[in-house]
């Protein structure tokens, strides 16, 4: 069966739509998006576009509105607290209302948007840009750099007619010592997003011209606290840090140093004072060179002075050594002279000695002499006594000798003793004398007796 | 060494020869050529505060070629 | 005595006959000559350090007019 | 004694004698003799030492006057 | 005794005699001129002695007078 | 005795007297002779030795008196 | 017996007497003989001995007393 299809009008539809929208999200909602575009109109509302990213893809995009009365009550506390406006590619936590209107379709009313966390934000970056700047290495390569002898040429990065580059101008042309620093303005814009790309052009121009210039300056004054985080931005940093010339920053302000103050070779609070540090460095070289032109004269009269007195030292020791060597000659002479004498005189008395030695040594000699031939003479009367003594003795003892043989030979004595002597014809009688019949005589001591031989017979033991 | 003498060379170099006077490391048979020049140098880095960075240059030029 | 003598050639000369009579190397027989010799030596210093001195003078006061 | 003689030869022969008469290498015949030279010796280089004096003086006179 | 010996000759004949004496190789007989002997002998280099001191002393005055 | 026996003669008579005596080649007939010559010997070599002595002694005993 | 034998004379003859008794060669009638002449031979030797004693003993004394 077929049925004629109901047929709706737009308006019933899109106020359907709307019916269940009002219904299905009657509260507020805090949402976290970023806003791409601002799109304030001339009537004072904004159109924002507000989209979601992933690996820089666009996964959630929706338009959304604030109205006129919000976006100045909201906008005057975001500068209050973040010093910054509200801009494009900010990523925000908003509280927004869900409409949808039947002639401008589908949109998020965003009714506030809270400042601190875009504050979180901003601070986030800043920390990220150093995180980075610290991975390559770069955080302090600009601050590494040899400050040159004299900054005399400048590189100047900033607004054209701005009041900071006036004061700093200011300061460099009326110092009062006639000091001459040649600079050569780069314009840019110094504050807000845009300055970003402005800054990093101008030192990629500057990069070509690095010999043109000793530093370069980035100088900022009058903008009060308010757009600053492009300070913060990790390409400006980098294009700064890794700049071949000292860049020295002059931004003006009072928060927080930026990264680009913190990482520059030298970040001064003002133009002026930067201003006044590139004079004082002038005024530093001045003065060394002064000092130097003070040693050296004071230096060089004082060397010509101490020469002169090494001069003159050497003469005086001239004078006293020449002098003291002539004394000492002089001494040696005296010397040799009492030596002669005394030598001399030494020697008279050895010889004089020696003589009376011989002297002594001769009476001592001819007293032994005399005294041994004494010696000699007695020892001679002792022998002679003794020799004599005992040659009488000899003689003496051979008489008695023959004394005593002849009175033992005497017969006399024989006979004394009972013994007889028988003799034939007057001699003791031989074999042949000893016949029978002979005449022995036989003497006795009183008696001579005369008998005749008988018998004879020899005996047995002869 | 370039024959082109920048600031810091006539500066060292005048550093140098103060203190070589100094600390007496000189003859006087050279001082006075020592002070001579130590004295161009004194008068170039004077003029390095006040003159223009091409005038420097061409007296550096003049003493680099001593 | 050469006017080619250098101040050092000078003073080296001097102090090595000081030496000399100091440690007593001289004798009598030449004591006399060194002595003339140094003398002489003293004076030729005195004279360059003097006409040093006039230079140096000089060229520092030049320096201080600038 | 020859004019000739240097300070250094006489007073070498002088210290000579005087060794010789201390070492007993000389005999009584001779010792006047050597005396009588040791004794001109001393004279000798006294003259010379005098003479040697009154030079350097003035060499060192005349410099003191410069 | 000739004037013509020398002290030497006087002495080495003392002391010839001294050690003929002391080594027994003279007679009794001669002692007496050999003492004699010796003691002329004695008395020569004495008596040269002196002279000699008298010499040598005048000399030496001489040269401190001086 | 002669007068002009020296002590050398006496003496070795002296000696041959003794030994004589000592090698029993003296008979006792000249004994007797032989001792009294002994003994004059002896003698007389005793006062020439005391002669000499006392010669000697007023030699050196002048000698000492110079 | 003569006085006029010396000692030598008598003690060889004794001596012989003495040397013919002991050859036994003499008959007793001479033996008695010879005995007696060898006694008076031995008594004239003793004087003679005797004599030579005193005399050398008084030689010996006297020479001793000088």
């Amino acid at each position: 069966m077929s049925a004629e299809p109901k047929i709706f009008s737009l308006k019933q539809v899109l106020q359907s739509i709307r019916k269940t929208i009002e219904e299905r999200y009657q509260s507020l909602y805090w949402v976290k998006a970023e806003m791409h575009k601002l799109n304030r109109y001339p009537s004072g509302h904004c159109f924002p576009e507000l989209l979601q990213k992933e690996d820089g893809k666009i996964v959630a995009q929706i338009s959304g509105t604030i109205w006129k009365q919000n976006f100045e009550r909201i906008n005057q506390r975001f500068m209050e607290v973040v010093k910054e406006p509200l801009k494009d590619d900010l990523t925000l936590l908003m509280q927004i209302r869900i409409s949808f209107h039947e002639v401008y379709g589908l949109s998020l009313e965003i009714v506030d948007i809270d400042p601190s966390y875009s504050l979180g934000e901003l601070q986030r970056e800043r920390l990220e840009t150093l995180k980075k700047l610290k991975e390559l290495r770069l955080i302090d390569a600009n601050q590494q750099l040899d400050f040159p002898l004299l900054p005399k040429r400048i590189a100047v990065i900033s607004a054209p007619a701005s009041k900071g580059l006036n004061d700093f101008y200011q300061v460099l042309e009326n110092n009062k010592y006639g000091y001459l620093i040649e600079r050569e303005l780069f314009p840019a814009y110094v504050q807000g997003d845009l300055a970003i790309n402005s800054i990093i052009e101008q030192l990629r121009v500057l990069r070509g011209r690095t010999d043109d210039f000793d530093i370069v300056v980035i100088v900022r004054g009058g903008g009060g606290e308010v757009g600053l985080s492009c300070y913060n931005n990790f390409l400006l940093c980098k294009e700064i840090a890794d700049f071949p010339l000292p860049v020295l920053t002059g931004i003006g302000h009072s928060t927080n140093l930026t990264v680009a103050e913190m990482i520059a070779f030298r970040n001064a609070i003002t133009p002026t004072e930067l201003g006044e540090f590139l004079i004082q460095t002038f005024r530093e070289f001045d003065l060394e060179v002064r000092d130097l032109g003070e040693r050296l004269e004071a230096n060089t009269l004082y060397f010509i002075e101490q020469r002169l007195l090494e001069l003159g030292r050497n003469s005086e020791k001239l004078h006293g050594k020449t002098k003291e060597t002539l004394l000492r000659r002089n001494h040696e002479l005296e010397q040799s002279g009492q030596l002669l004498r005394h030598r001399t005189e030494r020697f008279i008395a050895d010889q004089k000695r020696l003589q009376e030695n011989y002297q002594q040594k001769i009476a001592e000699k001819s007293m032994r002499y005399t005294q041994t031939e004494r010696n000699g003479i007695d020892q001679i009367l002792y022998r002679l006594e003794n020799s004599v003594e005992k040659t009488l003795i000899n003689q003496t003892r051979n008489l008695k000798d023959f004394e005593q043989t002849v009175r033992l030979l005497d017969p006399i004595n024989v006979l004394n003793r009972g013994y007889s002597i028988t003799t034939i014809n007057g001699k003791i009688p031989t074999e042949k004398d000893l016949k029978e019949g002979a005449t022995l005589e036989t003497r006795t001591k009183e008696f001579i007796l005369q008998s005749t031989l008988t018998h004879k017979e020899k005996r047995d033991e002869q | 060494m370039s024959n082109k003498m920048t600031y810091t060379d006539a500066y060292e170099e005048l550093q140098q020869i103060v203190s070589d006077i100094e600390d007496g490391e000189i003859t006087v048979d050279v001082l006075s050529a020592k002070v001579k020049r130590a004295s161009e140098l004194i008068k170039v880095c004077k003029e390095m505060l006040t003159a223009t960075e091409v005038d420097v240059k061409k007296i550096l030029d003049d003493l680099s070629e001593d």
